[in-house]
């Protein structure tokens, strides 16, 4: 902790940065922080609670973080995939961003967590990280940690929707997309959905229908989930963020799945890697075509 | 609001037979927007037009919807008569209600029903068509002409006599390609260097024609019109504006035992060296690979090992130290003329679909040879003087068994076409040798003759009448050696009967290939091509010399294979359309292609990722005061094709395709 | 007196569209035309240049329009007008359709094919084929476009 | 004397009207993948409802305001629009189980829902519901009603409230409808002479108090003097603008109207929830945005709840529900938000 509050500060004196975005305690558990003065890094902590993904305010569409100028951002292993997903797609340029990477030893689902880490209270996306720091961070803190067992099989709750029939899943999806309100937090605190008019607000023509009825939910899950093909760097927040409890983690995960499965891809947190729509192999599977 | 005309053809009694027309511009008239709706027996006869054309005036219509055949039969028809009443001709559209409906289906009220759904999706899609206006693109009257072989040369020399100037890049350190390794021609048997050399001559000579010999073509941006194409000009190691081709150098060279490839390996030539006399231009290049001077400086020897040609050079034209250099010109269409190349028939294969043809000993047995070798010892220039020698001792051989379709036809081990000239010129070779060898006697093996060509059928009829050739029906199994002869084992199917020959040399005809390198000169071009290389066209009959890229032709065998009567016409055509093109300072073109919004694109660039055509180039939106908003993408519409493919990937729809754009195909699926 | 279940299934007509390419399934529909190929009626085309234009929004769209099943095709891999516009749509809808069928639509209701230019008769099989498997399958009343209904 | 009812007798209440065909909403348990949570929902018999005190996850407002609500249908006839209005009137439906801070929000979005104009969709659900709130028997640290002038027992909103006792509930009339709703279930509540124990919530309230104090009148006076202060940048700047809070706010009430095409020439008016979070809320056609920044669209929702809907309507359009902070992915903390300009406001007070 005081490594990298040395370091926050040493970046700011030094005016290497404007400001550092990290991580700090509140009322309830931790939140991010924004430090652009010396004095406040003290402020700054790091430990199992921080889960959000900070890269997600690098975003150009984040115009108040923006303003602040240069960053020094504090990156997870798992929250550089999003600076490389960002950078592939030409929405940052790595030389204008400070990496600070911490080595962590997995988070809680919950920033407000009051419990030990452990394997009833891992994030689910932590099942079977090694807890290393990214190859793309300008700086490491923190002792090497280990990530604590998985309370079971990360993909158990996908492999039984799978077991069902198509006429169940149809129910259950519907049951679940019913609550959609169609706030769209999901989209808002995604690191990788940055458009500056979203497709699913575009009203001429009007693909997704904004209503929240069933049909414009559907289509806006489906439309959200495909977009994120490839893309999703698999932080959770979307369904972190979903004030009607919709666990929209398994289309994303759902969607790695194949992603991997047909085109042995999956997202890193190294920027050359090509994202897998938009490129194409000559044998790719095709055994659904007639 | 809009006014749409709805025009519902009968097409005599193709269509009305089991569409009820006039039920279906009925219940068309009743869609909103829709205020005039009729139909008529021939929409697309001078009357009908005539009924557009009126209608537009009388009703002031802003869309016209002809439900009628296959817009791809009549579309340019009805939107010309849209344009001749003063309607933008984008705003005409064709609901295709004969081939898709009329025409497969007999049930009249399930067709007539099928009917208006299919006019009912045109009445509201047009609703959202705009006004367009054609491009214009400048167009750069250079042509750039890859490869000097005849379609190469012809290409050129049509082209510069025309009037433009050309580039030709040729990858060898002369032109001629493989026209100037055969000794005659068929079906007239006319001497190949004798009709050859001239054409060459006059390229060198020709005011609009800059020849880049021992040249490749490196990279190629820009499109149609307006192509950079950066070309490197290979270390020949001759200063060319020094040289006269006086050849003493060739002369002094003290290495002389390097199988020449011009003779296919029959023949010898030194480490620098002209490959043919008639070479143009003629000038020597150095082979640094067998060049003493340059083995030792690669083992690292310290003092200079040979440099004998440098001594005698009396220009000091020789310069060792000689660099590829590079040079970009910039043109306005591109000809793809690169040839072939003859199968290698060896165990040892490049490629997982091409397997070979070990049982016939080819590169073991000296007196296995194939078309191309045979070429050379018929050729009166070639290593033996014209005289049909055996390359393993030198005798004459008096039996000569000739195996047709190596590798062609062959869905198994080579390749499943037909090589097309093996026919021909195995009939040539055996004329060849009738005339060279009176005693002699060839035998020919053949799956089939396929002779078709003006004069072919006639010739391959002379080769066996008055040639005496003896065309046996039947593959053959293998070819092994007995004694100084070959046993050839086969089978004539005619009679049933097994064969076995003891030949004194045997002639393999073997299937054409495109030119190595090919795919990745087509990537370069953007060019598709197909499982063995060959070139697409972009319609097999209607666009033969075009490619998917627009200012892109191709010539001659890079395509398929081509005898040299196909070549050359297609290299006229490929003139012919490039001269077509060059005749305005402006290409126009249809503008159906993708345009960015520049407000919401954000700038992924996914577009670019997955556009076939690299038409996505990248745009600096800035403010007043020239700070940088952001970059996003933008559309070079002398590039995009209009396949749509960015619209359908981008994530936010800031790219749209004219003609195909989102609102119109929305409204098209809302009329489901 | 009730239908029995087969027989109002056989009656059933369902409506499907067909969204193809241009340059290959278009043209060889037409030369299914031009070869009088009786087909069903159910399918109706929607042309478009390429495949690759082809978006997952139209086939949801048409979902919701009440289409009870779809076609998407094209030309054959190597063959398109465009180089490699199939590429990208074949990409596309091979992610579409598992994840369609992982929210519970099932993916017979989509064909995909390749047809050609010179593949009319292929053409005619898809479109029957289409036909007759959804007409087995019923109408789509399952997806959400029934279910107008406001959320929770 | 006060009037108890049972668990028992309430369920019998609930099934009577269920059989009578009223709609009953009621905090009900949901597991969905692991997680659990409550919510409110219509419940089809009453061993569904769980009283135990645990805050539904959304609020009430879906009841009288549904996020999607058809206002009426359109057919395009030629040059003609034939409109189809949607009804009005709804059937009857029963709240049980309202928290106090829900069921007050009804009564404070009522004002704006009658104020330029009488809002029939939002009055229509109105008359038809019945609202019966339980006293909360628990809060947690992002509870403030009492700082907004509320209580863990406040009765605002509701037609009847009920106090937890035991295995009973205490039972106090509050409106008309509530007098209505005791008559047909008059043997159910008998009169009870047990005195009074005290103030059954006072405990909760106490724990609501510890979590934030202010001076409402201070904090409407020093916002209207501050629309441009540093703090705004601040404080918006982990925002992410997802509107997630207004979503699940009792007392936002912001819709959209859209019209959605059902085929050629056919569709509907309908409008929708929206929040003034995201950025496309205000942006113009022109391309304008006059909340053109996270900071603006955050000071909007801070300024509309404590200082322009008191100044308009003298009621603060907040009931301290918490869920707003209980939701947000960013940690974005109104308490702490509200504390801060608390403290501001003093400061500037006693500059005064």
């Amino acid at each position: 902790m005081e490594e990298l509050r040395e370091l926050a500060k040493k970046l700011l004196q030094e005016k290497q940065v404007n400001a550092v975005v990290g991580y700090e305690c509140d009322r309830r558990g931790v939140r991010p922080a924004f430090v652009d003065d010396p004095a406040g890094c003290d402020r700054l902590v790091f430990d199992h609670r921080c889960v959000q993904n900070l890269p997600a305010y690098l975003s150009p569409r984040r115009t108040n973080v923006a303003g602040l100028g240069r960053l020094a951002v504090v990156v997870k292993q798992c929250d550089a995939r999003a600076v490389a997903g960002l950078i592939r797609e030409s929405q940052l340029k790595r030389e204008n961003l400070v990496l600070i990477g911490v080595r962590c030893g997995g988070v809680a689902a919950n920033p407000n967590e009051s419990r030990e880490l452990g394997a009833e209270t891992l994030a689910l996306r932590c099942y079977g990280c090694s807890g290393t720091e990214t190859a793309m961070a300008d700086y490491v803190v923190g002792e090497p940690k280990t990530v604590p067992a998985a309370g079971g099989d990360r993909d158990a709750r996908l492999a039984e929707i799978e077991k069902m029939s198509p006429e169940e899943r149809l129910a259950l999806w519907k049951e679940w997309l019913s609550r959609c309100t169609r706030c769209h937090a999901c989209r808002q605190v995604c690191p990788m959905c940055f458009c500056e008019r979203c497709v699913a607000e575009k009203t001429q023509p009007n693909w997704i229908e904004s209503s929240p009825h069933i049909q414009g939910n559907f289509s806006w899950n489906v439309t959200r989930a495909l977009h994120l093909a490839g893309r999703c760097v698999d932080c959770g927040e979307c369904e972190r963020a979903c004030p009607a409890q919709i666990p929209l983690g398994l289309l994303n995960r759902k969607l790695a799945k194949i992603m991997s499965a047909r085109y042995g891809f999956a997202v890193t947190d190294d920027p050359s890697t090509p994202a897998p729509i938009g490129s194409y192999r000559l044998d790719d599977g095709q055994e659904f075509i007639l | 609001m809009s006014r749409i005309g709805v025009f519902i053809c009968h097409c005599g009694e193709n269509i009305g037979r089991t569409v009820d027309c006039a039920q279906v511009a009925q219940a068309m008239g009743e869609l909103p927007g829709v205020v005039h709706s009729v139909d008529y027996k021939y929409m697309c006869s001078d009357p009908g037009q005539a009924l557009i054309k009126q209608a537009i005036k009388e009703h002031n219509l802003d869309g016209v919807v002809v439900g009628a055949c296959s817009p791809h039969m009549h579309e340019k028809t009805f939107r010309k008569a849209a344009a001749a009443a003063g309607l933008n001709p984008y705003l005409c559209e064709m609901a295709n209600i004969r081939e898709h409906c009329s025409w497969i289906h007999e049930d009249r009220a399930e067709a007539t029903e099928k009917a208006k759904g299919l006019v009912r999706f045109i009445v509201e899609k047009i609703k959202y068509n705009r006004p367009l206006s054609n491009i214009f693109i400048p167009v750069n009257r250079r042509a750039l002409v890859i490869g000097g072989g005849i379609a190469g040369i012809q290409a050129a020399l049509d082209i510069a006599d025309g009037g433009r100037e050309v580039i030709l890049v040729e990858k060898e350190s002369s032109i001629g390609g493989h026209m100037s390794q055969l000794s005659e021609t068929f079906p007239t048997l006319d001497c190949s260097q004798c009709i050859l050399t001239p054409r060459m001559v006059e390229v060198a000579q020709h005011p609009r024609i800059k020849l880049l010999a021992y040249s490749e073509v490196e990279s190629v941006d820009g499109y149609i019109g307006n192509f950079e194409v950066k070309i490197r000009q290979k270390a020949r190691s001759i200063d060319v504006s020094k040289c006269n081709g006086c050849g003493e150098c060739t002369k002094n060279c003290p290495n002389k035992k390097i199988p020449s490839e011009f003779e296919q390996g029959l023949g010898f030539r030194t480490a620098i060296y002209v490959p043919f006399p008639q070479a143009v231009p003629n000038i020597p290049v150095l082979d640094r690979d067998n060049c003493a001077l340059f083995k030792g400086r690669a083992k690292g020897v310290k003092k200079q090992v040979c440099g004998k040609c440098a001594t005698v050079c009396g220009r000091r034209a020789i310069d060792f130290d000689q660099q590829d250099s590079f040079i970009t010109e910039k043109v306005g269409a591109i000809i793809v003329a690169t040839g072939y190349q003859l199968y290698w028939i060896g165990k040892e294969q490049e490629s997982e679909i091409l397997h070979g043809y070990g049982e016939y000993g080819y590169g073991t047995i000296p007196d296995v040879i194939d078309g191309l070798q045979f070429e050379r010892l018929a050729s009166a220039s070639g290593p033996t003087g014209g005289k049909i020698l055996r390359p393993s001792d030198g005798k004459e051989p008096k039996k000569i068994v000739f195996l047709q379709c190596i590798g062609s036809r062959d869905r198994a081990k080579g390749m499943e076409y037909c090589s097309k000239i093996c026919c021909m010129y195995v009939a040539k070779h055996t004329m060849l040798y009738h005339h060279k060898v009176h005693d002699g006697k060839a035998i020919v093996f053949y799956m089939d003759i396929r002779a078709g060509g003006k004069g072919y059928d006639e010739f391959v009829r002379r080769a066996i009448e008055e040639s005496h050739a003896l065309y046996l029906r039947g593959r053959v199994s293998s070819l092994t050696r007995n004694g100084d002869t070959i046993r050839v084992q086969g089978v004539d199917t005619l009679s049933g009967e097994p064969v076995s020959i003891d030949a004194d040399m045997v002639v393999l005809a073997t299937a054409m290939r495109p030119q190595p390198g090919i795919t990745s000169l087509a990537q370069k071009l953007s060019v598709s091509y197909d499982l063995h290389g060959f070139l697409n066209e972009a319609h097999p009959k209607l666009r033969p010399v075009e490619t998917n890229t627009a200012g892109i032709f191709v010539a001659g065998a890079c395509q398929a294979p081509r005898d040299i009567p196909d070549s050359v016409a297609m290299a006229s055509a490929t003139a012919s359309k490039v001269l077509g093109l060059f005749s305005n300072e402006q290409l126009e073109r249809e503008p159906l292609i993708a345009r960015v919004d520049r407000q919401t694109c954000t700038g992924c660039f996914h577009c670019e990722r997955v556009c076939p055509y690299g038409a996505v180039e990248r745009f600096e939106v800035k403010d007043r005061k020239g700070n940088l908003i952001k970059v996003i993408a933008e559309v070079n519409q002398g590039v995009c094709q209009g396949c749509g493919t960015c619209q359908a990937t981008c994530p936010s729809k800031s790219i749209e395709l004219d003609g195909f754009t989102d609102e119109q195909i929305f409204a098209a699926v809302n009329a489901l | 007196m009730s239908v029995p279940a087969k027989e109002k299934a056989s009656s059933f007509e369902p409506n499907i569209v067909a969204f193809v390419c241009n340059w290959c399934t278009y043209t060889g529909a037409d030369l299914a035309g031009t070869s009088r190929l009786n087909m069903a009626p159910n399918v109706r085309i929607i042309r478009l240049p390429c495949t690759g234009r082809i978006d997952t929004l139209f086939i949801l769209k048409a979902f919701e329009r009440g289409a009870d099943g779809v076609i998407v095709s094209g030309c054959h891999p190597a063959d398109c007008h465009y180089t490699a516009g199939n590429y990208h749509a074949r990409r596309r809808f091979a992610v579409f359709r598992e994840l369609m069928e992982f929210m519970g639509v099932d993916p017979q209701r989509i064909t995909f094919s390749w047809v050609s230019a010179s593949e009319g008769g292929k053409w005619a099989e898809v479109v029957n084929s289409t036909t007759e498997k959804v007409r087995e399958l019923g109408p789509f009343v399952s997806y959400p476009r029934v279910a107008h209904a406001q959320v929770k | 004397m006060r009037r108890m009812l049972s668990r028992t007798d309430l369920d019998a209440l609930v099934r009577d009207l269920l059989g009578a065909g009223t709609r009953v909403i009621a905090p009900v348990r949901r597991k969905v993948q692991g997680r659990e949570f409550v919510e409110y929902a219509p419940v089809q018999n009453p061993e569904e409802i769980a009283l135990d005190g645990s805050q539904p996850v959304r609020p009430l407002k879906q009841v009288v305001f549904p996020p999607t609500e058809t206002l009426f249908n359109y057919k395009q006839d030629k040059g003609l629009v034939q409109i189809q209005e949607a009804p009005t009137t709804f059937s009857d439906t029963l709240v049980i189980g309202a928290r106090p801070c829900d069921a007050a929000a009804l009564e404070i979005v009522d004002r704006v829902m009658d104020w330029d104009y009488h809002d029939e969709f939002w009055f229509g659900h109105r008359q038809a519901t019945t609202v019966v709130a339980v006293a909360c028997t628990d809060s947690d640290e992002s509870c403030f009603c009492t700082a907004v002038g509320l209580s863990p027992e406040s009765t605002r909103g509701a037609d009847w409230l009920l106090i937890p006792a035991g295995s009973s509930f205490e039972v106090r009339v509050v409106t008309p409808k509530g007098e209505a709703l005791l008559e047909s279930n008059k043997s159910r509540c008998p009169e009870s002479d047990v005195p009074e124990a005290g103030k059954a919530s006072s405990a909760v309230e106490e724990k609501v108090r510890a979590n934030l104090a202010m001076n409402p009148a201070k904090l409407q006076e020093w916002l209207g003097a501050h629309f441009e202060h540093p703090l705004w940048q601040k404080i918006a700047l982990r925002c992410h603008g997802c509107g997630a809070c207004a979503f699940v706010c009792p007392t936002c009430h912001c819709f959209d109207i859209v019209d959605e095409l059902e085929g050629v020439g056919r569709g509907a008016r309908r409008r929708n929830w929206d929040a003034c979070q995201p950025a496309l809320f205000t942006l113009h056609g022109s391309g304008h945005n006059p909340r053109k920044d996270q900071s603006a669209r955050f000071r909007q929702r801070v300024m509309h709840k404590f200082s322009i809907y008191p100044s308009r309507f003298g009621e603060i359009l907040c009931t301290g529900c918490g869920r707003c902070i209980r939701v947000c992915a960013a940690g974005m903390d109104l308490i702490a938000i509200l504390a801060e300009i608390g403290q501001n406001a003093e400061e500037a007070g006693s500059t005064l």
